[in-house]
């Protein structure tokens, strides 16, 4: 049962490649059936986590070797985004990919990239983890390139060096924690309480793993693969540069910081400030750097890198209800971001538009999806009481919490760099330009609706941010065992 | 000393003498003829050894490997001389040495 | 061009040297006197009724690799014809030789397979056996050749190929044989020991000659006209 | 005895009667009676790891004398794996062939003779891998030897020529150092058999110079570096099938024999400074390849390049198989689950080289965009079997780097665990650099997809096969432990 | 749930009533006004900014958690973007900009204070922030408010914000901003500062930046061109009372009820007097002379109320001001007590301007049509201070209505008419500057742009080496060795090295 949020996709992939390039309702039914089946999976699964009940389920692979995977909150609510947007995706992917080739290819490792998420969600030990880890790089990969063309392939290249360099980095770590500590699970609240003596070893296994993590997780100065990977198409740059991969990156630091190391020892180490601090400083740069894009994909991908940094330093802050507001921003942000990268997807496929200059008059011609993106926009920005607000006090909170004022300070003024960054967009949409309503209103119903779907979900989770199935609700449920059953 | 040390130093001898012919001479022929001389090296130190009985009958172990070695680099002569022939008949030349044909990069 | 380069010659001297060095002093590091397995050998030997040792370890105690250098050899043979320059039917490689030739080869040749039956018969028990045997008839075949006999016309290509692959065959059916008898691979019982050698050994003769002929025929054959290449 | 017993034997004998029987029978059933064979030797092989797993390791006394007078086979744990995975690879080979070489228009490959030869390979392999004896060993070396050299030269044109030939002088220079080995040290301790060898160690100059020969032997015919010089050539020289024969097989087998060196006769402290050497020289192995295997222009070279850099991984293995007193099983398992999965890896992506040389008509990597789209499945197979190569999970090839890792952290010789990392990365690097060329869209690529032949799925099977071992590791452990080391040492866990 | 703090929670007492009323009341005169005024044509678009933004103005009054209250504040402020940048005109543009940097900017602050706040309450009720306990986090989150209430009624040095937007907004988006929305902040401060419970230096500093704004608005307000720049500056001037008030009654529990007091006192008065001096500067021009007589006299109401002229709401403001300065003791209350007056002065003279300059401007004709909202407005302004329930009460038991009193309360406007009139007869022309409304904020485009380029991140140049040099080498290097006397000999010397290493 636990595998399945794992095995659906995986053999939806194989299955893609086994039908060829030519079925294309066929692959399109068989996807879509993984889509729902996984959905319904995960949910379950999430709906027994809640009872209390995380089960549990381990394949051997040598000695002293497993793959694990384990259903707690923390894992399923990844699990749950990846799995549900993944269906949303799907039905855009359909539309948007309807005339492209290599399709075979590109669904099929889409539907592995998002199996590879799941076990990345699920897993039960450092070990497995790294193991969906590495499958989830090498998957991307031929999404990343997709179009091969030169700068794709240039761009995947780049991709490659950061990806398997961290994915080094993130090996040795692993090795050595097993090594110092024997073989660790995720534990709430931190597993390493056996080998807190090798302060030395325990340093640099964090600062090893971390920097692994980073890498997806996009944290300055380890970010540049992922403004370049926006050559990937529109469904590839929503679900996975902005859900899956980078968020599997974050959720790397979130094990890491809450379930391996626990925030005590991670702070008496003296290992969670410098990640902040690295946060921190990426926050400011890459919104600064946002607002200085002309390419909408790229002005997203910094915006991306700078909210991924929000949940870095939620929680490298260590403090409850930091911890959450970094869990349910991973939810929230994925929401909120995947409805701009449709956006920005349907605009460069209906109208060729994919710079800031060109966007006159498209608010006239798309509505409803731009009233879609001002809604994630504003959003993002944190007003009230939209997704991104929710998980900002959350934030903001825990920032308060832990007594670094600053990284209050940083949070907020964070917010007000992405009102500044996301307002032009919306400026240029509303003023009078060459896309004026054709006799073909909006674009393909495939994309369209998503969009709304999606938007929606980000108004949703923020206004009842407090219903005890919101995403809020669930990361504070999630975090809960980190702190010692800490309750708000 | 024993005759049986000398027979086995003469055979060290050719041994490192096919070598270090096998490894100087260009020409595929020449190269054949060392492997020869390395095994009739190999094969002295086997029967010289092969006499350190205290019986003085000579151990037939060794006598057996070297009946088998012969066969073996007689089979090997046979094929490396077809196939410098071969290669001859080809080519026009002896030697494998490196020109600009071979490409390792 | 390797050769242009200084001590291209004197570091493979060197290294020779020093190759010579390490294999004397390890054979000046042996003690005097080392009875090796031979002593085993012989006594095994003479329980099992076996006169000459050598024959013993070739054909009984070792007698795996001699099967595995049977393999060897046939190999071979298999190997040169597959450098397709050679044919399996040998042009003649002179014209008619002259009477002394001639005369010389019509005498030898019978003499020759008689020294090789010889040797077959008496390989279980004196030094001969099969090699010697097949070297002799290889011999012979290779001193028709060269006087100007080709292959009759009654031998085709299929029977060569049986001709060689008999012995090999024959020997792993031989080896095989106790297996049904719920003995070891090449355990020959007692009883029927000498005659299954014999067997083996005669084909193993008729193959080794053939296949040495074919060997220096092979090599031997001038250039094939319109070569490819 | 039962039938059973007889496996060992039946394992050689089987190949050998089918090599003699494909000379003599008529073409057209060549390759029926090829696939028969291999489709028995096959499960002969399957039937032999049963027998080890359910009755443990043991020996087949030829002609019933028994060691140290006659000449024993040992069917331990790693020999039977080894002979499996000839198995595996030498039908998937097999049926490959029968339509790689059906095509062919060479009078030797018309005239069948490369299934003799094949054969004659698959029989000295088998040999090799159970065979207790240091003599019969260079009986069966040159067996492979001689028969790969053929099978290399079946290209017939002069560059295969050229590489067989100095393939050949180099198997040649191995096999006569290699006697020499065995005649100083069966001299020294006057015995051939592996176990006695072992159980009665002798100490003296003439023993360890001789086990210096063989092994020295032994690396050159496995091609490390600074003795790798063979190898690209001769494996880039081949027919597709013989390539991944030889990468995935023949390679091992010298390897093969090393581990029993190291593992069965040697003993602790008899050549200190051996195991070290041997993982130095892995690890220059593993650089100098992967990075010779970056800058090649043709595929197959970079896939034999890549074949010199894999086996460093599996001698770096070998200082972390025996600490003080015992044999590290982890590292024996490690260092097995490795030729495994790059075994069948690596005849993966020779076949699937191939099939794109074919294709294309050359194997120049520059003028093969677009290859994903018009061959998915050979570049599938590429870069699937590229994901044991870079040892990423969840091939058999990351669970051995893994393990070794591990090991060489827990007994304090990082270094191995940092160039295996390095080495992990610079795979990645060149495997990479030709699937970027295969999804990049070039210019006139060939159109549209053609469908793919029914042999072409053959090396993706295997490369997926190797990027999905380690789910076989766990069985691969039990069985690589059975017999270990001839129960000398103690096995660590 | 305590975590994401109680939201939408709404409450109903006297000071909600009191704003509401006054939000409400302005939001829809304004909006009466612009409906018959604007044209028709983007009539819809304003309203589409308008609403929400009354909307979320009034609303902030009943608002009784953090985050329904930062919801509605930022939906007022947000939406009021669009009545800024209304008219399209390059300026308005760069105004909105401005507006919104500065909204952006204060919100980070504002909410940053609601989360410092609501963690150091343990609740999100604005109720337990007002009677929070002194502690650290308080004074950081009141800090943090404080900052954001001075970006809202721009404070020094920020005083351009509210003449620039009040300047290109329509005219009864002006009133409302100018009535309504720099209102929210007065209410800002009632709702949220825990008075009494922080520390003095806050105060004082308060107090400080509070008298300073007042006095240099007038300053630069005297040289502004447009009438509803004037406005503007007197509109920052005023609210720099107000700060004033709210700081005197931040540390010294003794005064904090007045503060209270007089901030809501100052922000009722204020508010509607300005939006309807804001109404009449768009209406009064448009009239025809004999009419223009008329408005301009009703105008006088709120400009004598904003300088506090007696009987009307700006003295019981300035009064209830007085009682909050006389509650307190020390060096600065007392300065700032001497120092009160003279704003008053400075009030005067800012009206004289206002007249002065609304006297040359023209606007298209007004109907009778545009009246209705004004005169509510002037009616309001008139009436509130006294129909506010109790206040005619209490001032006469505090003895406003004395005659000294009164006396007092009057001087400063006759000085300040003396002053005009003697600068006339000594024929003294005060110097031309004309301070476009916004002064110094015009020059952030600049900055910001400097800023920028001063971000400008250096492109990446990939390093001048020679790429092929590397692998070249190797390649030869990889020939060499594999030539057959050099490997073969690697070979032998192999050996002899492995035997030597592995010698015992």
């Amino acid at each position: 049962m636990l595998w399945l949020p794992i095995l659906i996709p995986a053999l939806a992939g194989a299955l893609t490649f086994l039908l060829g390039e030519r079925r294309t309702r066929r692959r399109n039914t068989v996807n879509l059936i993984a889509a729902t089946a996984a959905a319904a999976a995960t949910l379950s699964l999430a709906g027994a986590a809640f009872q209390g009940t995380a089960a549990q389920a381990s394949l051997p692979l040598g000695p002293g070797l497993q793959l694990a995977v384990r259903g707690d909150l923390t894992g399923l609510l990844f699990a749950c985004v990846v799995t549900l947007l993944w269906g949303v995706t799907l039905v855009y992917a359909i539309g948007y990919m309807s005339h492209d080739r290599n399709r075979a290819r590109f669904f099929g490792f889409f539907a592995w990239c998002i199996a590879a998420a799941n076990g990345v969600a699920l897993a039960r030990d450092p070990l497995s983890l790294f193991v969906f880890y590495e499958i989830l790089s090498l998957c991307t990969y031929p999404l990343v390139v997709h179009s091969g063309t030169p700068e794709a392939i240039a761009a995947g290249r780049k991709y490659l060096l950061y990806a398997f360099g961290g994915g080094a980095a993130l090996l040795a770590g692993t090795a050595w924690l097993v090594a110092i500590a024997g073989p660790v699970q995720f534990t709430p609240g931190g597993a390493l309480l056996a080998a807190e003596s090798h302060t030395f070893a325990l340093r640099w296994v964090f600062a090893l793993m971390a920097a692994g993590f980073c890498v997806k997780a996009a944290l300055m100065p380890l970010h540049g693969w992922l403004p370049s990977a926006m050559v990937a198409p529109a469904p590839v740059s929503s679900l996975l540069h902005a859900v899956a991969v980078v968020k599997a990156g974050v959720f790397g630091i979130v094990r890491l910081v809450n379930d391996l190391f626990g925030p005590e020892l991670a702070t008496s180490l003296g290992v969670a400030q410098p990640l902040a601090l690295a946060a921190a400083v990426t926050i400011g740069v890459a919104s600064v750097i946002a607002l200085r894009q002309d390419d909408l994909k790229r002005r997203l991908a910094y915006s991306t890198v700078a909210q991924l940094a929000y949940i870095t330093l939620g929680t490298a802050l260590c403090t409850p209800l930091a911890a959450a507001g970094a869990l349910a921003h991973l939810a929230h942000h994925a929401v909120m971001k995947i409805t701009m990268f449709f956006t920005v997807g349907s605009l460069g496929q209906t109208l060729h538009v994919k710079v800031l200059g060109t966007m006159g008059g498209v608010a006239r011609r798309m509505p409803l999806t731009m009233a879609s993106f001002s809604v994630a926009a504003l959003a993002l920005a944190g007003v009230p009481p939209l997704a991104g607000f929710a998980s900002k006090w959350l934030l903001a909170g825990g920032a308060f919490e832990s007594g670094d004022w600053w990284a209050l300070l940083v949070y907020v003024s964070g917010g007000a760099l992405t009102l500044g960054y996301m307002v032009p967009i919306l400026l240029a949409s509303v003023r009078p330009g060459a896309h004026e309503p054709a006799e073909r209103w909006e674009s393909d119903p495939r994309m369209l609706w998503p969009i709304i779907a999606v938007a929606l979900a980000s108004v949703v989770f923020g206004v009842s941010a407090s219903a005890p199935w919101s995403p809020a609700r669930w990361a504070l449920a999630a975090v809960s065992p980190v702190f010692g059953g800490w309750t708000p | 000393m024993s005759s049986h040390l000398v027979y086995a130093l003469v055979g060290g001898l050719l041994f490192s003498i096919g070598t270090y012919g096998l490894i100087v001479r260009p020409h595929m022929i020449h190269k054949i003829i060392s492997t020869n001389f390395m095994g009739s090296g190999v094969f002295l130190v086997l029967i010289g050894l092969g006499n350190r009985t205290p019986s003085g009958v000579p151990d037939p172990v060794p006598q057996a490997m070297v009946l088998t070695g012969i066969v073996v680099t007689v089979a090997l002569t046979a094929l490396s001389l077809a196939i410098a022939k071969r290669y001859f008949s080809l080519t026009g030349r002896g030697d494998i040495s490196e020109h600009r044909e071979e490409r390792v990069g | 061009m390797r050769d242009r380069l200084p001590g291209s010659q004197l570091i493979p001297l060197v290294t020779g040297a020093g190759l010579f060095a390490l294999v004397t002093r390890a054979i000046l590091s042996l003690p005097g006197e080392s009875a090796g397995l031979s002593v085993r050998v012989t006594e095994t030997a003479a329980e099992n009724g076996i006169s000459n040792v050598v024959t013993a370890v070739l054909l009984d105690f070792r007698g795996y690799d001699t099967l595995l250098e049977i393999a060897v050899l046939m190999l071979v043979t298999v190997a040169v014809f597959s450098l397709r320059e050679t044919t399996m039917s040998p042009t003649p490689l002179s014209e008619r030789p002259g009477p002394v030739l001639g005369a010389l080869t019509r005498t030898v040749i019978p003499v020759m397979l008689l020294v090789a039956g010889h040797f077959v018969w008496i390989g279980s028990s004196r030094p001969g056996g099969a090699f010697q045997a097949g070297a002799v008839i290889g011999a012979a075949g290779i001193l028709l050749a060269l006087s100007g006999y080709s292959r009759p016309k009654w031998v085709g290509p299929r029977a060569i190929s049986w001709v060689l692959s008999i012995g090999l065959l024959v020997f792993v059916g031989v080896a095989v044989y106790p297996v049904l008898l719920g003995e070891e691979l090449l355990q020959y019982p007692a009883e029927s020991r000498k005659a299954l050698i014999l067997v083996i050994e005669a084909l193993l003769t008729l193959s080794i000659g053939a296949s040495l002929v074919s060997l220096f025929i092979a090599s031997a054959s001038p250039r094939v006209q319109g070569d490819r290449e | 005895m039962t039938l059973v017993d007889h496996l060992p034997a039946a394992l050689i004998m089987t190949p050998l009667a089918g090599a003699a029987l494909t000379f003599v029978t008529r073409r057209r059933w060549d390759p029926a009676l090829v696939m028969v064979t291999a489709v028995v030797i096959t499960g002969l092989a399957l039937a032999l790891s049963v027998r080890v797993l359910a009755e443990g390791a043991f020996r087949y006394r030829l002609g019933g004398w028994g060691a140290p007078l006659g000449i024993d086979l040992v069917a331990d744990g790693i020999s039977a794996l080894f002979v499996l995975l000839a198995a595996v690879v030498g039908l998937a080979a097999t049926a490959y062939a029968t339509s790689y070489f059906g095509t062919g228009d060479e009078d030797a490959y018309g005239r069948g003779l490369v299934w003799a030869l094949w054969l004659f390979l698959w029989t000295a392999l088998n040999a090799l891998f159970l065979t207790g004896d240091v003599f019969n060993v260079y009986v069966c070396l040159e067996l492979v030897g001689i028969s790969a050299v053929a099978l290399v030269t079946l290209g017939g044109g002069a560059d295969a020529l050229r590489a067989g030939a100095r393939y050949l002088f180099a198997s040649m220079l191995g096999a006569m150092t290699y006697l020499l080995g065995v005649a100083l040290l069966y001299s020294a301790t006057g015995h051939l058999d592996m176990a006695t060898l072992g159980s009665a160690p002798t100490q003296g100059i003439a023993a360890s110079t001789g086990l210096v020969l063989m092994v020295s032997a032994l690396v050159l015919k496995t091609a490390l570096v600074p003795v790798h010089f063979w190898l690209p050539t001769a494996h880039a020289a081949a027919p597709s099938p013989v390539s991944a024969v030889l990468s995935a097989l023949v390679v091992k087998g010298s390897y093969y024999v090393i581990l029993r060196l190291v593992l069965d006769v040697t003993y602790p402290g008899q050549l200190p400074g051996l195991d070290v050497t041997l993982g130095a020289l892995g690890a220059a192995s593993i650089v100098w390849g992967s990075v010779q295997a970056l800058l090649q222009t043709r595929v197959k070279l970079l896939v034999a390049y890549s074949t010199v850099a894999q086996i460093g991984y599996l001698f770096v293995a070998i200082p972390l198989m025996r600490a003080d007193g015992g044999i590290v099983g982890v590292a024996v398992t490690a260092a097995a689950a490795h030729a495994v999965s790059h075994g069948l890896a690596k005849a993966g992506f020779f076949l699937s080289a191939g099939s794109l040389q074919h294709r294309f008509g050359h194997d120049r990597i520059s003028e093969m965009a677009g290859a994903a789209r018009t061959t998915p499945v050979l570049a599938m197979a590429c870069a699937v079997a590229g994901v044991t190569m870079m040892g990423l999970p969840p091939s058999g090839g990351f669970v051995a780097k893994w393990l070794l890792i591990l090991t060489s952290i827990n007994v304090g010789q990082w270094w191995w665990a940092a160039v295996m990392i390095a080495g992990g990365l610079l795979s990645a690097a060149y495997t990479f650099r030709l699937v970027a060329v295969f999804v990049a869209e070039g210019a006139g690529d060939p159109g549209d997809a053609h469908h793919p032949a029914r042999t072409e799925w053959l090396p993706l099977l295997l490369a997926s096969a190797a990027a999905l071992l380690a789910f076989a590791i766990p069985q691969i452990d039990t069985l690589v432990r059975i017999g270990m080391n001839l129960g000398r040492a103690e096995v660590l866990p | 749930m305590t975590a994401l703090g109680s939201a939408w929670l709404w409450v109903a007492d006297s000071t909600s009533v009191l704003f509401g009323s006054l939000f409400a009341l302005v939001w829809l005169a304004g909006g009466v006004h612009s409906y018959v005024t604007l044209p028709s044509a983007g009539k819809h678009r304003f309203f589409a900014y308008y609403l929400p933004a009354s909307l979320g103005g009034t609303a902030t009054a009943f608002a009784g958690d953090a985050i329904s209250f930062y919801a509605c504040f930022s939906l007022m402020s947000l939406a009021s973007w669009g009545l800024v940048t209304h008219s399209g005109t390059n300026a308005s543009r760069q105004a909105g900009a401005i507006y919104l940097a500065l909204t952006a900017l204060g919100e980070a602050l504002l909410l940053a204070g609601l989360v410092a706040l609501s963690s150091a309450a343990g609740s999100t009720e604005l109720s337990a922030f007002v009677n929070l306990a002194p502690s650290p986090g308080a004074t950081f989150g009141a800090a943090l408010v404080l900052g954001a209430v001075g970006v809202k009624i721009g404070a020094l040095p920020l005083i351009g914000i509210l003449p620039l937007t009040y300047a290109t907004a329509p005219a009864g988006a002006a009133a409302a901003l100018a009535g309504a929305s720099t209102k929210v902040a007065a209410l800002t401060l009632v709702r949220l500062l825990p008075f009494g419970a922080l520390p003095v230096a806050v105060s004082e500093a308060v107090m400080v930046a509070g008298l300073a704004t007042t006095f240099v608005a007038v300053a630069v307000g005297l040289f502004a061109v447009s009438a509803r720049g004037v406005l503007g500056y007197s509109s920052a001037s005023q609210m720099g009372l107000v700060m004033l008030a709210a700081g005197s009654g931040l540390a010294d529990s003794a005064a904090t009820e007045l503060a209270r007091g007089a901030i809501l006192t100052l922000a009722l008065h204020h508010g509607f007097a300005k939006a309807a001096l804001m109404l009449g500067s768009d209406v009064v021009p448009g009239l025809s002379p004999g009419m223009r007589r008329l408005g301009t006299a009703l105008l006088a109401l709120p400009a004598l109320a904003l300088v506090g002229v007696p009987l009307t709401t700006g003295f019981a403001a300035k009064y209830a001001l007085k009682d909050v300065l006389l509650a307190l003791s020390g060096v600065l209350p007392e300065t700032v007590y001497a120092l009160l007056p003279w704003t008053g002065v400075g009030t005067a003279l800012l009206m004289l301007r206002f007249f002065r300059v609304l006297a040359n401007e023209r606007t298209a004709a007004r109907s009778a049509a545009a009246w209705p909202g004004w005169v509510v407005l002037l009616l309001a302004t008139a009436s509130a201070a006294w129909l506010w329930p109790g206040a005619a009460g209490q001032a006469a038991e505090r003895g406003m209505l004395a005659v000294p009193a009164l006396v007092t309360a009057l001087w400063p406007g006759l000085l300040a008419v003396m002053l005009v009139v003697a600068l006339r007869l000594a024929r003294v022309r005060p110097p031309r500057w004309n301070v476009k409304p916004g002064d110094l904020l015009l020059l952030a485009p600049l900055a910001v742009g400097a800023a920028d380029a001063a971000l400008a991140l250096p492109r990446s140049r990939r390093p001048m080496r020679d790429r092929s040099a590397l692998p070249a080498l190797l390649l030869r290097a990889e020939r060499v060795w594999v030539s057959w006397p050099v490997a073969a000999t690697a070979f032998v010397v192999f050996v002899l090295a492995l035997s030597a290493l592995t010698a015992g």
